[in-house]
């Protein structure tokens, strides 16, 4: 059996700015509306594959159980497919709240060395920073690379196929000046958020 | 009828045969598209995770160019289609996205208003087109073709202004008007995964695998998509989802606007159907819609403008 | 300046000044003693007060004593809404010795402690309100209350249980009754029930035993197969015209033997029963169920060929031995005189089409809640036998709750009823099909006599609870035991997991929602509704079944979802609330008519088109209008459009209100 | 006097709909400024511009009328006509030179109660922002010029009146 | 018995009232028996100084007509009051200040700067403007100061009997003064005209439908004026329902709208206020902007109901206008 670890929450585990931080981001302010009616979990394509489904998502959010939220995997396996969003009988942003959280786990780098997901999320965002453009093929060889690199092996035969329909170049997308782009993208104060 | 183009990375490589076949329809329909001069990357669903403000500012970016042209703006990819919308529906509806777009932009030299509209190839040819225009000119209309038409999650969310959220329709109105007959595809608004299945495949992957089956299970002919995520996805990863599924058959996967460009007896060649990995062309010469005569290559049309890049 | 302001002759104005601290609904925020104290400085004022309770026994006889002990001839309460007290101060000054019409109210608590938070400005308000009212009340007349004759007779608007109760509380006083129907027969949505909650006690006993002596009924004049199509007049005073659409049935011959449904040419119904919530068809000419009340067939002029011009032999004509039917019917137009009105319109049930993700329409085995009531009654299309569309006998059922209400989407509102009668209905499928029952639902709502103890024989006899609100239901299968079923994909929240559950049918439990016509309907009653478009009472909890207009009365869902033992009781108010109307035989108007004053009257015509009631006609002998005051109303709008200032409203006088508003600002 | 700073505005509120209204504003506790004196008509038709002006003259910087939304009229259509005046009214006041946020005609029904709230919060707000209209202490200053005697107390009157 | 002195003056007006006196044609040389003219500045030549001169109250009556504008005008009101029994404010200007009145729509410097500048017709490369002194090599001449508010005489001085009418017309003037004469004096401060409106006695009335309902407001040189029918019901703004007679609906037997000159009925706190509320009600349209179409046929509300009575309207002025500084 593995060890006991004590489950019962005090009230010092709850992180009392967390709830209000989220409900700051536009899309997430309705979260207190929420009856815990479960139709996010239910309509949720990967809820069947998440630690915590989308509703304890939300009631651990609100009541500022961050570490809870941020390790749990619901976060990244969200595809914001919005369809949450949508169904919800109470019209709160789910998905926002969803983004609003990777966006916080990213900030407090709450995840393994080798997750995947926040780090293609994290080479996606430093290649737009870099050329205004995301060029597909240098970006998932980067990650591959960075993340498993056995698997990037394996897609060889893909690889050779894409390349052969024209669908895989080595060529890096760019943007003809890029300055204007990096300039707006700079003007916004980032309020002390690392942006790594 | 003249609008600005908002390609998106994906359709200058990954999605290479959705700009050709899609320029290629308009240019047979007289359908003016002037791609964005110097446009950007619209954050797809990562840059969100990492800034929400900025990737508001980088999407809306696009749009201000839209502006500067005063154009509405056409984005085939759905994916970068629901991001430009979401983010001018955030635009108009709180304030705090408001400011950082404008002050954001301002600080980069451009100046966004809300004028310009985030329109989608599916929403124009199925509204903008006078009624009998796309029908007059099918040359070779898909008869006996049985198409599921897969929208995928963001045409239809969180923003649907052209179509039912719950049930699509414009997709599969178009191929019937070029002959082609529809499945019931009931899934046809679930998730592909998106990036899940390059990231974590052991969550995506299963999701490709419920869509190719239902499509089988309906005895659907080929799978027609406007996302080339949702292409790529559903295409390329069938070899490694039959390791798991070995009843998985091949069930190709293509972009409407090229079934739609096959319609109008367009060459092959512009509609990049020689970039398929699970090939369409012997489906539809066996289905008589690429005519044996002219299966030799035909006297090369005028040089197709744009769109190779 | 040159306008004289008629000084209310020579009698000296001694005014008394009550100010409430209400315990310290008031206190709390007034500092009610320094009111009190600043009011005694104010011109006229002999006596100004503060006291805790003024509206209870003691403050009302503080009242009494007071003008008789300073001969005061002008009473001013500040306390909370007139709405709510101002009869009875008017009361406590008549109680005094003093026309009750010297008596104003200054609101200060609704509109003032209530609403503020600053101590002072709240008391500075206070003040500046009172000297507004001591400035007014000096101009006030001594009015009488018109009394205007009740005509003795009442119409109830809809033949539900609601509306059957009424009529037969009201008809058993001696009380004279029109209860009109749309439908061709009463029962309303009552009388499609197999069993009802929580006694399980079958509908049908218990509703057409009152249907019937509705129809027995000599007090009762009952028109079915009619609706309503005007109401003129004011409480007390109600003309009413009521369609009859033609039946082409002559109600006095036919006994209702279904001879002529027999041979009409229509072997087999060609239309949905409306009756069976369209799960079997009838034919043109039907009698609506074999309990019908009145029991009297109806031609369907949409279904009958020959109502639609076509040729048809008219078998139906010769199998009626009593040449009952007649096709020359046409509809007629009732007028009546009543003295009040009870609105018991009901409900109509939600489209579950609206939520596309539940499949109904797409998958045969999804039925609505109505739907299933229909499908285990016995006297149902399959007589009690449960089979779905598909022919199978299902092993396993989901109910879903909450269709459509407490969703944003669609209804914000709980509908109330759903949670009992999915209970019920999950009772009676277990026991006519012996089959597994899931119940999907956030909370499960029992708040009733007896209602929780239901649940727990719901639970006892085996049924699943599973907490979640269903998002989808879908017939594609993942795993091979959902194969060829309906599958359901919930989160069990009391699990912490996702569950998919393949059953063979599912039950849409769909909410209340008013009827599509609710503004058309409320307009004709000039009542108003609510947000949702359930009508509005005048209070929900003072005045729950009266409305903001005089003589017109609510019943029944039609203002808002409740289950049948709280129809039957509003029902019951409703009636007693005209029951006083009616009993009293007269009805006393507010005297805040207005007059016009013929000394200053032009006779030019101004006034005359703008009064809704007509109640202005130009007397051109002697070139004035003349306002007839049995139909004024006295909403002003003629004093205020009169350009030679000559008509005055009692009660809202131009110079009072210009001393109101003089005084109130003069404070500071 | 704590009165000064606060702008005062003159409430005509029909009876049955947002007198109503402001009464469940009051059951529900909702909180708004103390800057309203509410006189209650039976209907807003029966509420004559000449108010809509003495409220003006006698002092107040603002006037709210409410009435029922088109169609629910108590009267049937007692705000119609109410609707018909205000028009009028509220152009004619704009050429005396009185700011449009001072006069402001709102439809409430009796559910509305937030309403009377939103409503009142959002006019004090306007009032302060314009400052207090003074139009008695005007009048006194327009008046006092014809006295000759003192004319530099005319001066420090007018200057008083309007910089107050 | 020295025969009773009569005065008349006249201050900021145009001179139709001094001409509606002698209107009453020969009954002027009935009144000349009676009375002796104490000052009448159009007619005769009587200086300040003459009536200074005179005691207190040595006048019966005086009829002021003209609003006040000007010092001089205010010096001129106080001492005919303090020289007569009876005062009375002739015409329209002095009654409800009048056509002059509608200058409380401008600023003092407006005025100058239109009068003395911007005026196409004046000429005056100088820019002079007039001033209350001017020196010229020691002598001084002065101009009386013009006020930056136009106000009507019971606003200067207390005024016992008002004669409404722009102008007043013959056979009120003469039934004034003879009943001023007979010593049997009306209650103070009544308006000598009948208390009832113009439709008591339009030839037109008839003409006026029961189910009167104006769709749009027409102006009278835009639109052919039917010479029988009631001049409301034809679209036109028509006020004499808000307004006295008395004036023998000269007006509308000249086939033009009433405009309001005889002033507001007793029972009438703001006479333009109550037009408005009277002209609007009638419209026959519902919806907002149905009704603003509606009332494009009055384009200058102010213009139209408080032409004759600005000043003593309850704004008085346009409030934000500045005030109360020497030129």
């Amino acid at each position: 059996m593995d060890p006991i670890e004590r489950e019962i929450r005090y009230e010092s585990d709850r992180d009392p700015t967390f709830a209000d931080e989220i409900r700051a981001m536009p899309g997430c302010e309705l979260m207190d509306r929420c009856i815990q009616c479960a139709t996010c979990s239910g309509i949720c394509p990967m809820s069947d594959a998440m630690e915590l489904t989308p509703r304890r998502i939300i009631e651990l959010t609100r009541n500022g159980f961050k570490n809870d939220v941020l390790r749990a995997n619901t976060i990244w396996l969200c595809t914001s497919c919005y369809q949450c969003q949508v169904e919800c009988p109470k019209k709160i942003g789910i998905t926002d709240i969803m983004y609003a959280l990777k966006s916080k786990a990213i900030e407090s780098g709450a995840y393994g060395k080798k997750f995947t997901i926040p780090i293609l999320a994290r080479e996606f965002y430093a290649m737009v920073k870099a050329n205004g453009r995301v060029s597909e093929s240098r970006l998932v060889q980067r990650l591959f690379m960075k993340t498993q690199p056995t698997r990037f092996l394996g897609m060889g035969r893909l690889g050779m196929k894409l390349m052969k329909t024209g669908r895989f170049s080595n060529k890096v997308e760019r943007m003809r000046n890029p300055e204007g782009l990096r300039r707006a993208l700079e003007a916004l104060p980032t309020d002390g958020r690392k942006r790594s | 009828m003249r609008y600005a183009y908002f390609p998106g990375c994906s359709l200058k490589s990954s999605g290479r045969a959705y700009e050709e076949s899609f320029l290629a329809v308009c240019r047979a329909l007289e359908i003016g598209m002037d791609e964005l001069d110097d446009w950007n990357c619209c954050g797809a669903t990562a840059y969100m995770s990492v800034d929400e403000a900025n990737s508001h500012v980088l999407a809306t970016r696009n749009l201000a160019l839209a502006e500067r042209v005063g154009l509405d703006v056409v984005v085939p990819c759905a994916g970068c289609y629901g991001v430009l919308a979401k983010s001018k529906e955030y635009f108009e509806k709180y304030s705090s996205v408001r400011n950082a777009v404008t002050t954001g932009l301002a600080a980069g030299g451009f100046a966004y208003e809300g004028r310009a509209q985030v329109r989608h190839p599916l929403d124009i040819l199925s509204n903008d087109l006078p009624p009998r225009a796309l029908r007059s000119k099918v040359k070779k209309p898909l008869k006996g073709l049985k198409v599921a038409c897969y929208y995928g999650c963001r045409l239809i969310r969180p923003v649907s202004p052209f179509d039912d959220m719950h049930d699509p329709q414009t997709m599969d109105g178009l191929l019937k008007s070029v002959g082609a007959r529809m499945v019931e595809y009931g899934l046809k608004g679930k998730c592909c995964g998106g990036s899940l299945t390059g990231t974590v495949p052991e969550a995506g992957l299963p999701m490709c695998y419920d869509l190719l089956k239902e499509a089988h299970r309906l005895e659907a002919d080929v799978i027609a998509t406007a996302c080339p995520l949702c292409q790529f996805n559903l295409e390329c990863y069938q070899d490694d989802i039959a390791k798991k599924h070995p009843d998985l058959k091949p069930m190709p996967v293509v972009y409407f606007t090229q079934l739609i460009g096959v319609a109008m007896g367009l060459d092959p060649k512009d509609l990049g159907l020689h970039r398929q990995i699970v090939p369409i062309e012997p489906l539809l010469r066996e289905k008589g819609i690429l005519g044996g005569e002219d299966a030799k290559p035909k006297a090369k049309e005028p040089a197709a403008a744009g769109g190779r890049s | 300046m040159m306008t004289e302001l008629h000084q209310n002759g020579q009698e000296e104005v001694r005014i008394g000044y009550f100010v409430c601290h209400c315990g310290t609904n008031i206190a709390a925020m007034i500092d009610v003693a320094a009111v009190a104290e600043y009011v005694s400085t104010l011109p006229n004022v002999v006596v100004s007060k503060d006291y805790r309770y003024m509206c209870s026994e003691a403050g009302q006889d503080l009242i009494v004593q007071d003008i008789k002990e300073h001969r005061l001839n002008r009473i001013v309460v500040a306390a909370c809404s007139p709405l709510l007290h101002e009869r009875t101060f008017r009361t406590a000054t008549q109680r005094g010795g003093i026309n009750p019409f010297f008596c104003h109210m200054v609101n200060i608590r609704e509109h003032g402690s209530w609403v503020h938070e600053d101590r002072a400005e709240a008391t500075e308000k206070a003040k500046a309100l009172a000297r507004g009212a001591i400035g007014r009340v000096k101009y006030h007349k001594a009015l009488e209350k018109r009394r205007e004759p009740v005509t003795p007779a009442a119409l109830v608007v809809g033949g539900g249980i609601a509306g059957i109760q009424a009529a037969l509380t009201l008809a058993n006083t001696g009380k004279k009754v029109y209860l009109v129907e749309r439908d061709p027969t009463i029962g309303g949505h009552m009388a499609k029930f197999d069993k009802t909650f929580p006694t399980l006690d079958c509908a049908a006993c218990i509703l057409t035993p009152k249907m019937s002596e509705v129809y027995a009924h000599p007090n009762i004049v009952l028109w079915t197969y009619s609706e309503v199509e005007g109401i003129e007049g004011y409480v007390g005073n109600y003309q009413v015209r009521v369609r009859r659409k033609a039946r082409y049935i002559d109600e006095e011959l036919c006994v209702g033997c279904l001879d002529c449904v027999d041979e009409c040419v229509f072997k087999v119904g060609n239309v949905d029963d409306e009756f069976n919530v369209g799960l079997s068809k009838r034919k043109p000419v039907y009698m609506p169920f074999p309990q019908a009340v009145p029991k009297l067939v109806v031609i369907d002029p949409v279904a009958c060929t020959h109502l639609n011009g076509g040729n048809c032999q008219k078998s139906c004509v010769d199998a009626c031995e009593r040449a009952a039917i007649n096709f020359d019917q046409t509809d007629t137009i009732e007028e009546i005189k009543v003295g009040a009105v009870i609105v018991a319109t009901g409900f109509k049930t939600f489209d579950p089409k609206r939520k596309p993700l539940y499949g109904y329409g797409k998958y045969p085995n999804v039925y609505t809640a109505l739907e299933v009531e229909r499908l285990v009654t016995s006297c149902g299309p399959t007589e009690g036998e449960v089979v779905c569309r598909d022919g199978r006998t299902p092993k396993k059922i989901g109910i879903v709750h909450c269709v459509g209400s407490r969703d944003h989407q669609t209804n914000r509102w709980c509908s109330r009823v759903c949670c009992m009668y999915s209970m019920k209905l999950a009772h009676l499928l277990h026991e006519h099909t012996g089959a597994e029952i899931y119940n999907f639902y956030i909370d499960i709502r029992a708040p009733g006599k007896g209602y929780e103890e239901f649940y727990e024989r719901l639970q006892e006899e085996g049924n699943h609870f599973i907490r979640g609100r269903v998002a989808e239901i879908t017939d594609i299968p993942k795993v091979a035991e959902e194969e060829g079923m309906l599958t359901i994909r919930v989160e069990d929240s009391l699990a912490g997991f996702v569950r998919r559950i393949p059953v063979d049918m599912v039950v849409l439990s769909t909410g209340l929602e008013p009827h599509a016509d609710s503004q058309d309907v409320r307009r004709m009653f000039n009542i108003s509704c609510s947000r949702e478009g359930f009508f509005l009472e005048r209070h929900p909890k003072l005045a729950p079944v009266s409305t903001t207009t005089d003589g017109v009365y609510l019943a029944g869902c039609c203002q808002g979802p409740k289950d049948i033992p709280d129809t039957v009781a509003q029902a019951g108010a409703a009636a007693a609330e005209a029951l006083t109307l009616l009993d009293t035989g007269y009805v006393e108007m507010e005297p805040s008519v207005s007059v016009v004053d013929p000394i200053f009257c032009s006779g030019c015509k101004t006034c005359l088109n703008l009064c809704p009631y007509h109640a202005i006609t130009r007397d051109d002998a002697k070139g004035v209008a003349v306002i007839n005051p049995v139909l004024c109303k006295g909403c002003g709008v003629c004093v205020a459009a009169c350009p030679s200032g000559a008509i005055t409203q009692n009660l809202f006088e131009d110079r009072e209100i210009f001393e109101e508003i003089e005084e109130v600002l003069a404070y500071a | 006097m704590p009165e000064d700073t606060q702008p005062r505005i003159l409430a005509f509120f029909c009876n049955w709909c947002t007198y109503t209204a402001a009464d469940l504003a009051g059951v529900s506790r909702m909180k708004y400024a103390a800057t309203s004196r509410v006189v209650r008509v039976m209907c807003s038709g029966r509420i004559d511009p000449q108010f809509v002006l003495s409220a003006f003259a006698k002092g107040a910087d603002g006037v709210l009328i409410g009435g029922c939304h088109p169609g629910d009229c108590h009267y049937i259509s007692g705000n119609t006509k109410c609707l018909r005046r205000h028009r009028l009214l509220k152009r004619m006041l704009a050429d005396m030179g009185i700011e449009p946020e001072r006069l402001r005609l709102e439809w409430i029904s009796a559910s509305e109660g937030d309403r009377v709230k939103t409503v009142i919060n959002e006019m004090t707000a306007d009032l302060k922002r314009l400052g207090p209209l003074k139009l008695p202490e005007r009048c006194v200053a327009w008046d006092v010029e014809a006295i000759d005697e003192e004319p530099d107390h005319a001066e420090a009157v007018a200057k008083e009146a309007v910089h107050a | 018995m020295p025969k009773p002195k009569i005065g008349f003056y006249w201050c900021a007006s145009c001179g139709g009232c001094e001409e509606s006196i002698v209107d009453v044609a020969e009954a002027i040389l009935e009144i000349a028996e009676l009375v002796d003219f104490a000052i009448w500045p159009v007619a005769m030549d009587f200086k300040r100084a003459d009536v200074e001169a005179l005691e207190d109250g040595a006048i019966t009556a005086t009829m002021i007509n003209g609003a006040i504008r000007t010092s001089e005008q205010e010096e001129m009101a106080r001492l005919l009051r303090r020289k007569s029994q009876v005062l009375i404010a002739y015409g329209s200007c002095a009654h409800t200040g009048g056509i002059p009145g509608l200058a409380n729509q401008f600023s003092r410097e407006a005025v100058m700067r239109y009068v003395y500048h911007d005026c196409p017709t004046v000429v005056n490369p100088q820019g002079t403007e007039p001033q209350t002194e001017y020196h010229d090599e020691g002598r001084v001449a002065t101009l009386p100061e013009f006020r930056d508010v136009v106000r009507s005489l019971d606003q200067v001085v207390d005024v016992d009997y008002y004669m409404p009418g722009c102008a007043p017309n013959p056979t009120l003037v003469l039934a004034a003064i003879r009943t001023l004469l007979s010593g049997v004096l009306p209650p103070k401060g009544s308006v000598l005209a009948p208390d009832i409106a113009l439709c008591d006695t339009c030839p037109r009335i008839d003409t006026k439908p029961v189910d009167l309902e104006v769709a749009t407001f027409k102006r009278t040189h835009l639109h052919k004026v039917d010479p029988d029918v009631c001049l409301l019901t034809q679209g036109f703004l028509c006020l004499g329902p808000a307004t006295r007679s008395g004036c023998g609906e000269r007006c509308i037997r000249g086939n033009m709208p009433c405009t309001g000159c005889f002033g507001p009925l007793s029972n009438v706190h703001d006479h333009g206020a109550k037009m408005l509320s009277a002209m609007t009600s009638i419209l026959a349209a519902e919806e907002e902007d149905d009704i603003d179409k509606a009332l494009e046929g009055i384009p200058d509300p102010v213009g139209s109901f408080y032409r004759y009575g600005l000043p003593v309207s309850m704004l008085r002025r346009k409030v934000d206008l500045p005030f109360g500084h020497r030129n």
